[in-house]
Order: structure tokens, then C-alpha cells, then sequence
């Protein structure tokens, strides 16, 4: 894995960005880029970082693909990206002792409804059930009758993999843990989608990372508690994780910086726009 | 008069602004043998795709003056009647890519006879008359296409015959055969005249003196004479016609 | 009995001159009622392919029309240029070069044959299972990271036996008798293949160049599973891109901005018009030139 | 020169056929290993999909696909043949000129564009009429929109073939007394027969391996659908939506889903070479005789 | 003997398994025009296609016995060399996508000759020769496939004459043509062997006796019977041959 990842002609050029001012061209084409694959979640305020980071930094370039948390441990172990995005805690064999995990921010997860829906609370159970499939009308958790149209994430997102893991949406088949979500859920893929599918069919109900709630789809209160950046941060919205990104120990000096620049003061308040902050 | 199985007067046809025919009348009896001479692009084809009215297929196209069929204006018809009665036997050997039964059978469906029996003696007759079912009786279900030129020549003059038409059209139809499937169609031909008034049109005169009873001469769109075939060919009244004849022309 | 000779006066005939006109008034004078119904129901049906064309082509024009951006769509145009160009450069010599020698030089033996097959079997793969073996082999096993130059040999495989078999069909259209014509004067095959058989099959080819092409500008999960997806104007082939297909799925899929989706999917569907008249163009012209 | 010139296109033909030869080969040893996990009759024929637990079965999206696929071919097939007999037959040729173009246009909209039409359009429309468990996101969307994407296919290649069919066979079965309808149901259709099948072959392909539009419109349930509204997966779907979220055993399932579909596709091109066979020799044998 | 331009002994040829010619034997004279009759699939096209070797372009083939061109043995030559000596013109015309110039250019460009002056004369040489130079000189630059089929396979004769060869081979040069273009071709043929060796082959018996100085009788792959074409008409030596020739055949 690791530093000898970085694809094409950079290598040697890292070392002496400090010759930037006198070879500045040089340096941009052959030197700073930062390549950052996985979660679609973390992609969002990783774009804005980015951003940001072009009027820190001109010289780095840092590519953000938001293809999901798994591809983004992927990509990092196999050197593919020099950051890896996750949105969910590592699995067991995903952990890998030249890698190092860094928290950037914290999460909540919302439940969103369509905002034609009458309802605007459900307690953990009854989402649990809901998602489960058990109870399938709005009717029976206080809406209109309408049947309740179950929308999830694929397999192996960290949003779905924490929702699961949160509401205990699991069961045991042959010893083995399995996920309990409705089978019978539609399935969008990344967070844009899902937000996309809610807002356009009325009975509709999924969730999505808090960051990407607006007002295209209603944000449901959980057992009384809104999700804001406030109720996670105080712990009152307990529907919440970490938001993580994995860089090889020997990541070449860039790559290192662009971690000190999210971790930093200018990094972390610009993560605090929609997320919780580390700090 | 009564005898004429189609009258042709004062035919002019038009392609566009050309005028490929020029005020033909001609009359054609039963039971005769007419064959068309003339130099290429004479216009020998268009009018033979005129009295089946083939020629309605070609866009652009106009005619003047009248054909009768029995008495009765061709114009005025519905034009699928008229084929039905008008047979056509192309240059190109055309069958359908079909059986050679399904060739034969395909008109008479056409006309709703779906009884096994009935079609299986259609069949056998037409190509009995087009001297051509023992070579193929045994084969019926084999592709048409797969026979020689010569072979599907007569299957599709058996085509037309299972029609049971009164005239059959012959637009040079042993021009793309060898020698001797050439003969064996003068052959059939001659057998055919005994039931059908047959129009031939073609490019050999020896086989215009073969087979014909008529002749007639066409250049450039007019008709400049039509006469007893020996007639023609032994003592022609127009210069241009023994000209031609005697390969002098051009 | 006898023939009038032509060229005599003109006979007045009225009926004539009804003739032509009734014969262009009514086509379906002598049409049987259910040959007119079954008319009637073939043509509902084709008329309804085309009202779907122009439902679709409308839909898209009057709900983006005003939101077009072509400024701000530059580097997903730019990195379909780049793609586009990088799929032909790779896959059109290539396989250019695979079908003449397969359709001129090779002998027609049971393995030629079952090479064709396996290239024509190829050319029905679905394009996620190219996306599949360029993320796997190109991005990750070769480390080529998801850049311009992995999504370009992607959608150069994806569209190589397409290249080959259109060539081929093409340089079967040419008639043997240009080939014998060319040999019987003492011409060498190559110079028989260059100066007489891909002149002729140059339209053939053409259309097959355009073919691949709009596949690779209408390509979306192949692209971004191997050139990624990120928005800016690549300088090297070893960046990321996002082409306009992929642009355009990754709005529809976010729905933030559905105008500017909208707005991206008339200027992909510019594109692939230009391309098409392109075509138009290009072949009639080959045709006069002849 | 002519043999150094053969040499170098022996080179490009042997680069494309090790290409193929490669890429072949690197999707089965990526996929095979898999069937270690799961047997590939539990592969084919179970009926639960979930990654986290470990369990494939693939057959939900396998149904899904080969409905998808003949629903989608069935339409496409009757409207496709009635328009190109309408382009070839019935129109005056200018006009036939310019919907041919449109055909061809209708052939280049990119497939995202059909998908977010679709999702736009279709999906909300199928909701209001019918309803169904995904509000419109259904096997009756996916067909639909994948009908309307390999139309053009079949249009064109009918059309060409149609028009291939020599004038002879027209003004053969006219001079019979045919009429237009009968000429052109039983004898241009038949003679044109190789040509559209091959469209259709064509198009089955196409519709089976059609993703981003599918995806869009589908709803991507990975249960076996009981009605045509019932939201759908079909196996390119499949790999589309979780390629980025699989690792380990869950990414060889992908690879082993990306194998059936290319066996599949292959099985359909060796039938199609077969029948083309064996018509072409049963052709043959008679002309010989 | 030495007069002998080619001479051929004992030639059999196999279309796999299929020995279409069988043990000819012939010798053709500098400046004669030979001419081969037979009837439909006797193997007449396969000689002459052997003449210049175009038959290796049929895969699956196998040549036994010998031929030699001046007394060397063609299938040791380079047959491109061969080919540019023993030029060929095919039954249908088949000019190439190009305009008459380069059509007639194509020859000589290709063995190197780029001087447009020099160009020039041959392609107006070739056209006069081929009797076509005044019909076409205006339009060098138009298509040559635009024009009418006689004059493009006198094009293809100005082709294959620009590349000054000594003997052209013709596979029924004038069947795909109308009456008056083939008369011209005739025409044509009767100036050109003064200058060339020539082969022909042709259906038409009439043909054969109007143009060719011998005649060669070619049936079931056998080379019946060669003599003066006046004797092969009047009176043949095999039986066969009078059949063929009364048409009284099969
Ligand atoms: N579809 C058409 N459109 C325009 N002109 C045509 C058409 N068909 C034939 N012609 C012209 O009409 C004239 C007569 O053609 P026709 O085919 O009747 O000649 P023909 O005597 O049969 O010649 P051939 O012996 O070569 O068959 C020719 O000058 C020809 O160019
Ligand atoms: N490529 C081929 N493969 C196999 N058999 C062939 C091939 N070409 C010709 N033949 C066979 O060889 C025999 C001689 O054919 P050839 O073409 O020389 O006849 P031909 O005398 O020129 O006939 P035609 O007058 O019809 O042109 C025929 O029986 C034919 O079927
Ligand atoms: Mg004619
Ligand atoms: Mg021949
Ligand atoms: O895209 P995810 O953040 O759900 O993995």
C-alpha cells in the first residue's frame, strides 16, 4: 500500500515543494495532489474542503470521489487514494495497523419523510419497525392512511451500516448477523439519491446524513428530539456517528498537510457548518 | 374486333418530362405469340409494364390514351384484378426465398384457397404446364431460391400460371440463362401458346423469329412496326426495322 | 390484324386524361376494409415511436432550455473530449488494423472464424462489465487511480469490437470485383487495400467511428467506476474527470439541482445531435464524391 | 513491403484477440473463487441478497432481468417491425428520409438521458395510474424505458433489411395480384427475415445489459417481483450500485454476478450463431442438389 | 514454337476436392484472339483465371502440370509481374470508385510513375486505344462509375491496356452489355489485336465467330477440341462440339 501509491510523475516532487515559489508551475503539475475516495457522506464537506484548501494551498489539488465508505478503505489499503472516507466505525477486518484512523467530524443521521407527510415524530421503536417492515401504513404511527414506502441505502453504505447498527436493525439467519432492513425496501444509491426518491413519492421514507437535509425532504423528530447539529453534539439525538478518514502512516507530505488543514481551525469550521466539529 | 384480347390506342407514357412512349397502338389477339424487338432503352419494358400496371409502382409517372383488356379500360380496373388476369415473368428469375410449393401455392392463397388438396393440385398442374415437375416433384419443400436458373425461370412462369391467367408478360426471360436453359423455356413457351396469348419481350432476334407469330419493332419510345414475324424479318416495310435487323444500326 | 404505325394524330380521348389524376386521388380505392384497419393500426403504432421521440426532446428542451450553461459545463465537455479521444485514438487503429487483417490476410480457417465470434460476443458485453474489469485492473491492480487515462482504455476495450466489426461489415460492402480489378493490374494487396478497398469502405467506417462515439458519450457507469467523477478540467491524463453523462447522472441522483440537470442534459443531447448531422454530412458527401 | 504490412496487422489482430482473451479470463478468475462461498446453484437459485450477512442468491435479479428483458423485447419487436414497414413501405421516401434521422437520433440520446426522463416522467405517471409497492419505481418503468431505448435497434435493422429485399420479390408478388399488405406480411417480412432477427439479437443484448437507466427507474429491490408494478434489480443494476461498497467476499459476488451475465449474453450470441448456421447450410445443402 | 506466347501442358485444377479443369492443353500465338465457348460451369472462367493467376486468390485450390509465358513457368514468376504482362477484363465492368484519370492512372502510378505530362499521355494513349478518348475527354475528372456500362468496360480495357501488357484475358466482356455497346467492344477487340495477344470468353457463339481468329471448345472441365474458328463452325471434329454448336445439347 501506501506512499509509492500516488500515481504518475509526483514521487519525487513532494519532497521539495518548498522550491514551489521559484518552480511553481512545476510543482503543480508534477507535485500536490491529494486523492480522496469513499463515503458519499464524508465527500460533502471534503468538496468544501477542498475548495477551501485551493486558496490555502494553490499548488495541491485534491480529487474527491464520493463512491462509498467500503471502496474508500479499499482504495486507501490498496493505494489507489492517499485518503480513504469513511462514514461508519472500521470493520474488524478492515483494520489495518499501517493506517492510521482519524476522526474529522461527527455525524447525525436524520429520518426523512416526504413533506407532504403529516407525521413529524416517531419514537425508535417505530422506526425500527417501520424499517423492518412490520408496519407498513402511516396510519398506524399516526399519519394518513397511506401505505409507507420504505427507501434505503445499498449494502455496504456507512450511513446504512450505522442507521442499522444504531436502531439494532439486526437479526441472526444461520449464526450469522444479517441486516433486518426491510427486504422489500427500495434502494437508492448515495445519499443525493435517496434524498431525491423521498422528496418525490409521497409515502416515502428513508434517511440521509444530516448534512444533506434541506427542505426538498422533512427531517422527522426522534422520540421528541430534532436532529440539528446542536441535539447530536449534545447527545440528545442519539442517532449519530463519526465521521472518519483513513491515511497510510507513510503518506507523503501533502497528503499530511491537507489532514492538518481539515484537523485545524479553518478545516474544522468549515466541517461545523452542517456537522459536529472534533473539537 | 371481338377477338382482340387487349387493344392498345394512342399510348403515350411519361417518366417525369420524358416521354418514353410516343402514341403506341398496337392490338394483340388471343392466343398469339407477340414479341417485342428494339434496341436497348426502347422502351420495349415500360410498355410492357403497362398492361399488367406495373408501371403505377414507379412514382412520378404519367399515361395517356387507353388500354382495353377484353373491351375493358385497364385504368379502370382495380389494378389487382388486372394481375390476376395479366400474368409477369421477369428477366431475373424471381422466385420468393420460400419452397418451391409455397412459390407456387402463394397466389391461390392469395385468393383464400387454403384446402390442402386443392393447392397440392394447383401445384402439380402449374408446374406440370411449366414442364418443370419432375425435375423438382420430388423436392417441393426445398428452397426455390436453390435451384438453377433455368429451373427457377419456369417456377416462377408456374408461379404465374397457377394464377390461371389469360395473358402471360415475358420481359426478356431468358436473357440471364445459359444456352440450354434457354431452349428448354422456347420450348415451354411454344407448349404455352396453346392456352395463353403471351407478350415476350426480347433482345435476341433469332429467338423472336423462333418463337413468335408477331413482331413488333420499337425505337426510341415509338412503335415503327409490328407484323407477322417472318414478315418482318424477311421483308420489313420500314428502313429502320431492316436496319436493325440486319445489325446495321447504331 | 394490323398494327397502326405511331406518330399519327392525336386521338381525343377524355377518359385519359381523368386517369392519372383518379390513379394519385385515392391510393385506397380498391383497399379491402380490413387491409385499411390493419394500415390504420401499423401506422398508430409508428406514429406513436415518433410522438415518444418528441415527448422526450421537448420535455428536456423546455424544462432546461433556460438553464444552460455551457460556461460552467466546460470541464465535463472537456473531459468528454478528452475520453472520446483517448477511446478512438487507442481502439480505431487497433481495431482498424484487426479486422483488415482478419477479413483480408487471414485465411478463413475454423479458428479465424471462432476469433470473430469471440469479438463479436465481446461486442454484446454490457459496459458495466467493462467498468468492472477497468476498476479492478486499471484503477487498483495496475494503480492507475481513477483517472483520464484509466476511463480512456476502459471505453477504448469497451468499443474496440465494435470497431472491428463495423470495419469488417464495411470492408465486406466492398465489391470483390475492386479487389480482382486492382490485382489483375499487378497491384500488391497493401496498395490494393490502401488505395482501392478502405477508400471504398471509408463510409462504412465513418459510421462505425461515430457509432463508438456516441457510446462513449452516452457511457456513465463505466466512466466513473475508472475516471471517477470529480468536476474540474483535467491537465493530465493521470487526473480524474467527469464526463457529461456522468454529470448528468450524478445531478439526477442528487437532485439538488434538477434545472441544471436539465441544462446538462440538453447540451449532452447538443452533442450527440452535432455528432449525428456530423455523420449525415460526412456520408453524403462520400456519396457525391463517388 | 506487402509482408512487412502483414506482419504489422497480424500484430494489431493478435493485440485485440489477447485483449479479449485477457479480459475474458480475468472476469472468470476474479468470479470463480467465489463459488467456493456459495455453491452455483445457491447462487442461481436463492432468493436472498445480503452482502452483510454473507448471503447471495442471486435469483430475484435474474427473474428481474429476463422479464425486464422480454417484456421490454416484446413491445419493442411489434412496434419496431409496424415502423420500419411504415419508413420503408408506406411513407413517400422524403418523408420516410427524415423520421429514419430521427431514429437514428432517438438511437444517439444517451442512456442517462432516457433514465432521468424516465424517472422524471415515467416513474411518477405509473405511480398515478397504477400505484405498486415502489410508487412507480417498477418493473413496468424498466421495461418501458427499455423498450424505448432498443427501439431504434430493432427500426434500423428491420428497415435496412426491408429494404434490402430485392424489387424483384415486389414486382413478383404484385404481378401475382398481391396486394401491398400481403407483399409486404408474407413476402418482404420473410425475406427480411436474418436481417431484423439480428436486430432483435441485437437489442436483447443491449436491453439485458442496459445499467444508469435501469437503475433510475427501478427501485432496485432485490425481491422477486410478484407484479409489474412491484419495484425491481436486475443483475447490472446489481453490480452498478455496489461495486463501490464491496470488498472481500461481497466484491468476488459482483464479479460472479458480472460472470452469469456474461455467459448469458454469450449464450445468446451462440444460439443466434447456430440458427444462422444451420438456416445457412439447410440454404446451402439445396443449392448443391 | 517459339511463336507460342503461352503454352499449356497437361493442366488440371482442383477446387478442393473438385477437379474443375482436366489435363488441358494449349498453346496460344502472339496476336491471335482465342476465344472459349462451352457451356454453363465447364470451367472456361477457371483457365482463364489460371492465364494470370488470379485463381490464388481462391483459397482451397490446387493447379497440376504447367504454363508458361514466353516460355517461362508461370507459377514460378511473381504474379504481380505476371499479372501486369497478362492484364485482365472481367464480364462486369468494374471501374474503380474514382474518375476515369485515376482510374487509368491507377496501373502506371502504382509502378511508380508520378510525372503528371507523362500521366497524361498514357491515360490518353489507353483512352484511344480503347476507342472511348472522344467521348470522355471532357470529363476525366467525373466518376467513372457514372458512366453507361459499355463505356465503362471500355474503361476497364483502357486500364488494363495502360499497363502496355501482351496479352489481355476477358471473361465475357459484353454479356452484361446492350447490343450496340457490345458491337463497339467487338469493334474494339478487332483493332486491338493487332497490338495484343487475346483471350476471350463468351456465350455467344455468334460473338466468338465474328471476333476470334481460333476457337476453343471447353466441356465438363475438358478441353474438347481448339481449332480455326471458321472449322470449329463448320465442321467440327467431335461430335460434341457439333451438338453444342447446332444447339441441340443436353
Ligand atoms: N424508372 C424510370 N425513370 C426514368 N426513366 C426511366 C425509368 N425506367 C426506364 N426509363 C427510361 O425509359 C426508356 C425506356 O426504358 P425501358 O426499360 O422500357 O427500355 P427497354 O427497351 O426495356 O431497354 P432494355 O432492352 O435495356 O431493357 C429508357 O430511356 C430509360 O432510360
Ligand atoms: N470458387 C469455387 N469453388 C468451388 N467450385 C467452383 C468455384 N468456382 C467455380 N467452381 C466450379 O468450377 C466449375 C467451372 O466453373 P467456371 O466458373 O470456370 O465455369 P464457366 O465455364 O466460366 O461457366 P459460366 O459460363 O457460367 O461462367 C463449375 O462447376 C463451378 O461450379
Ligand atoms: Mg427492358
Ligand atoms: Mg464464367
Ligand atoms: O456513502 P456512505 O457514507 O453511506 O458510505
Amino acid at each position: 500500500g501506501g506512499t509509492t501509491s500516488t500515481p504518475a510523475p509526483t514521487g519525487s516532487a513532494t519532497e521539495n515543494t518548498q522550491a514551489s515559489d521559484t518552480q511553481k508551475e512545476d510543482t503543480q503539475k508534477a507535485g500536490g495532489k491529494v486523492v480522496a475516495v469513499g463515503s458519499t457522506t464524508v465527500a460533502v464537506p471534503m468538496e468544501s474542503l477542498a475548495e477551501k484548501y485551493k486558496e490555502v494551498q494553490p499548488e495541491v489539488v485534491v480529487e474527491v470521489q464520493g463512491v462509498g465508505s467500503s471502496a474508500g478503505v479499499k482504495a486507501a489499503h490498496d493505494g489507489t487514494a492517499d485518503i480513504g472516507m469513511v462514514s461508519r466505525e472500521l470493520k474488524a477486518e478492515e483494520e489495518n495497523e499501517n493506517f492510521e484512523v482519524t476522526t474529522i467530524a461527527y455525524d447525525g443521521i436524520a429520518v426523512v419523510v416526504n413533506p407532504t407527510n403529516g407525521v413529524t415524530d416517531l419514537t425508535k421503536d417505530q422506526i425500527k419497525d417501520i424499517f423492518e417492515g412490520t408496519v407498513t401504513n402511516w396510519s398506524e404511527v399516526g399519519g394518513t392512511d397511506q401505505p409507507i414506502i420504505v427507501v434505503s441505502r445499498e449494502d455496504g453504505s456507512g450511513t446504512r451500516g450505522a442507521f442499522e447498527e444504531i436502531l439494532k436493525l439486526e437479526k441472526e439467519i444461520d449464526g450469522k448477523k444479517v441486516s433486518s432492513m426491510s427486504q422489500g425496501a427500495l434502494i437508492a444509491e448515495g445519499n443525493g439519491t435517496m434524498k431525491a426518491t423521498v422528496a418525490s413519492k409521497e409515502g416515502a421514507v428513508g434517511f440521509v446524513s444530516l448534512g444533506f437535509i434541506d427542505e426538498t425532504v422533512k427531517a422527522i423528530s426522534v422520540d421528541g428530539v430534532e436532529p440539528t447539529v446542536e441535539s447530536v453534539k449534545d447527545g440528545s439525538f442519539s442517532i449519530s456517528r463519526p465521521l472518519l478518514i483513513l491515511t497510510s502512516k507513510e503518506a507523503p507530505e501533502v497528503t499530511k498537510e491537507f489532514v492538518d488543514f481539515i484537523l485545524g481551525d479553518e478545516g474544522q469550521e468549515i466541517v461545523s457548518e452542517k456537522y459536529i466539529s472534533v473539537k | 374486333m371481338e377477338n382482340n384480347i387487349i387493344s392498345v390506342s394512342d399510348l403515350s407514357f411519361y417518366y417525369g418530362d420524358f416521354k418514353a412512349l410516343k402514341n403506341i397502338n398496337l392490338e394483340v389477339k388471343k392466343n398469339e405469340v407477340l414479341a417485342f424487338i428494339g434496341p436497348s432503352g426502347c422502351g420495349k419494358s415500360t410498355f410492357l409494364r403497362i398492361l399488367n400496371r406495373m408501371s403505377d409502382l414507379v412514382e412520378g409517372t404519367k399515361v395517356d390514351g387507353s388500354i382495353k383488356f377484353k373491351g375493358q379500360d385497364i385504368f379502370n380496373m382495380n389494378p389487382i384484378e388486372l394481375r390476376k388476369k395479366v400474368g409477369m415473368v421477369f428477366q431475373k428469375p424471381n422466385p420468393f426465398p420460400m419452397s418451391i410449393y409455397d412459390n407456387i401455392a402463394y397466389g391461390p392463397r392469395m385468393q383464400g384457397i387454403k384446402k390442402k388438396s386443392e393447392l397440392d393440385k394447383i401445384v402439380e398442374d402449374s408446374l406440370r404446364k411449366a414442364a418443370i415437375w419432375d425435375e423438382v416433384k420430388d423436392h417441393l419443400r426445398k428452397s426455390a431460391t436453390s435451384l438453377s436458373g433455368g429451373q427457377q425461370q419456369r417456377i416462377c412462369i408456374a408461379r404465374s400460371i397457377a394464377m390461371n391467367p389469360e395473358i402471360l408478360l415475358m420481359d426478356e426471360p431468358t436473357s440471364a440463362l445459359d444456352p440450354i436453359s434457354t431452349l428448354k423455356i422456347e420450348d415451354l413457351i411454344n407448349e404455352l401458346k396453346k392456352q395463353y396469348t403471351i407478350v415476350i419481350v426480347t433482345h435476341n432476334m433469332q429467338q423472336a423469329a423462333r418463337i413468335s407469330d408477331k413482331t413488333a419493332f420499337f425505337l426510341l419510345g415509338e412503335l415503327v412496326e409490328v407484323d407477322a414475324t417472318d414478315k418482318i424479318f424477311d421483308q420489313p416495310r420500314d428502313q429502320r426495322t431492316e436496319d436493325y435487323i440486319t445489325g446495321r444500326f447504331g | 390484324m394490323e398494327a397502326k404505325l405511331s406518330g399519327n394524330t392525336v386521338q381525343e380521348t377524355p377518359v385519359a386524361e381523368q386517369k392519372p389524376a383518379k390513379k394519385n386521388n385515392n391510393p385506397f380505392k380498391y383497399v379491402s376494409t380490413k387491409e385499411k384497419i390493419i394500415y390504420g393500426v401499423i401506422g398508430l403504432i409508428a406514429f406513436s415511436t415518433f410522438a415518444m421521440l418528441i415527448w422526450i426532446l421537448s420535455y428536456i428542451f423546455m424544462k432546461g432550455i433556460g438553464h444552460v450553461n455551457i460556461a460552467g459545463l466546460m470541464p465535463a465537455i472537456i473531459t468528454t473530449i478528452y475520453m472520446v479521444l483517448m477511446g478512438l485514438v487507442i481502439a480505431v487503429p487497433v481495431g482498424m488494423g484487426t479486422s483488415i487483417y482478419l477479413s483480408e490476410y487471414a485465411k478463413q480457417s475454423k479458428f479465424v472464424k471462432s476469433l470473430r465470434f469471440a469479438i463479436e460476443c465481446l461486442a454484446a458485453v454490457p459496459s458495466i462489465l467493462f467498468g468492472l474489469f477497468g476498476m479492478m485492473f486499471f484503477v487498483t491492480q495496475l494503480k492507475m487511480g481513477y483517472s483520464i487515462l484509466a476511463g480512456g482504455l476502459t471505453v477504448a476495450l469497451m468499443i474496440l469490437p465494435t470497431v472491428v466489426k463495423t470495419t469488417e461489415e464495411a470492408l465486406k460492402t466492398v465489391p470483390l470485383s475492386y479487389r480482382e480489378g486492382s490485382l489483375a493490374l499487378g497491384a500488391s494487396k497493401f496498395a490494393t487495400i490502401m488505395k482501392v478497398v478502405l477508400p471504398s469502405a471509408v463510409p462504412g467506417i465513418l459510421t462505425g467511428i461515430v457509432f463508438s462515439t456516441g457510446r462513449i458519450i452516452g457511457e456513465t457507469a463505466a466512466i466513473y467506476l475508472t475516471a471517477g467523477m470529480v468536476f474540474r478540467v483535467p491537465s493530465n491524463v493521470m487526473e480524474s474527470g467527469r464526463t457529461l453523462s456522468v454529470h448528468l447522472y450524478m445531478l439526477a441522483k442528487e437532485g439538488i439541482s434538477l434545472e441544471e440537470a436539465y441544462g446538462t442534459a440538453i447540451v449532452l443531447l447538443l452533442v450527440v445531435l452535432t455528432l449525428n448531422l456530423l455523420t449525415y454530412v460526412i456520408g453524403r458527401k462520400m456519396k457525391h464524391g463517388k | 513491403m506487402d509482408r512487412i504490412m502483414k506482419k504489422v496487422f497480424w500484430c494489431f489482430a493478435a493485440l485485440t484477440i489477447s485483449v479479449v482473451a485477457f479480459m475474458g479470463f480475468y472476469i472468470v478468475v476474479n468470479g470463480l473463487p467465489f463459488f467456493q462461498h456459495t455453491s452455483l446453484w445457491k447462487f442461481l437459485t436463492g432468493t436472498n441478497w445480503m452482502p452483510s450477512g454473507e448471503i447471495f442468491g442471486i435469483f430475484p435479479m435474474l427473474v428481474s432481468s429476463l422479464y425486464g428483458t422480454a417484456g421490454a423485447m416484446l413491445v419493442a419487436i411489434i412496434v419496431g417491425i409496424c415502423t420500419a414497414i411504415v419508413l420503408v413501405e408506406i411513407l413517400p421516401s422524403k418523408l420516410a428520409k427524415i423520421l429514419s434521422a430521427a431514429v437514428d437520433l432517438l438511437a444517439g440520446i444517451p442512456s442517462v438521458i432516457y433514465g432521468f426522463w424516465g424517472l422524471m416522467v415515467v416513474v411518477p405517471m405509473i405511480n398515478k395510474f397504477f400505484g405498486g409497492k415502489g410508487a412507480g419505481s417498477s418493473l413496468l418503468a424498466v421495461i418501458f424505458i427499455l423498450a424505448l431505448m432498443v427501439l431504434p435497434t430493432v427500426i434500423r435493422m428491420t428497415e435496412v433489411s426491408l429494404r434490402a429485399v430485392p424489387n424483384e420479390f415486389k414486382e413478383g408478388a404484385l404481378a401475382l395480384g398481391a396486394s401491398k399488405l400481403q407483399y409486404i406480411f408474407k413476402v418482404q417480412l420473410k425475406a427480411a427475415k436474418s436481417g431484423t432477427l439480428a436486430g432483435i439479437i441485437l437489442a436483447t443484448g443491449r436491453a439485458l445489459g442496459e445499467t444508469m437507466a435501469v437503475i433510475l427507474v427501478a427501485g432496485n429491490t432485490a425481491l422477486l417481483p410478484t407484479s409489474i408494478t412491484d419495484p425491481v434489480r436486475t443483475l447490472t443494476a446489481n453490480i452498478a450500485i455496489e461495486m463501490g461498497y464491496a470488498s472481500g467476499i461481497h466484491q468476488q459476488a459482483l464479479f460472479a454476478t458480472g460472470m452469469i451475465l456474461f455467459i448469458l449474453i454469450i449464450a445468446i450470441n451462440v444460439i443466434t450463431h447456430i440458427i444462422n448456421n444451420y438456416s445457412e447450410r439447410r440454404e446451402g445443402r439445396g443449392s448443391k442438389a
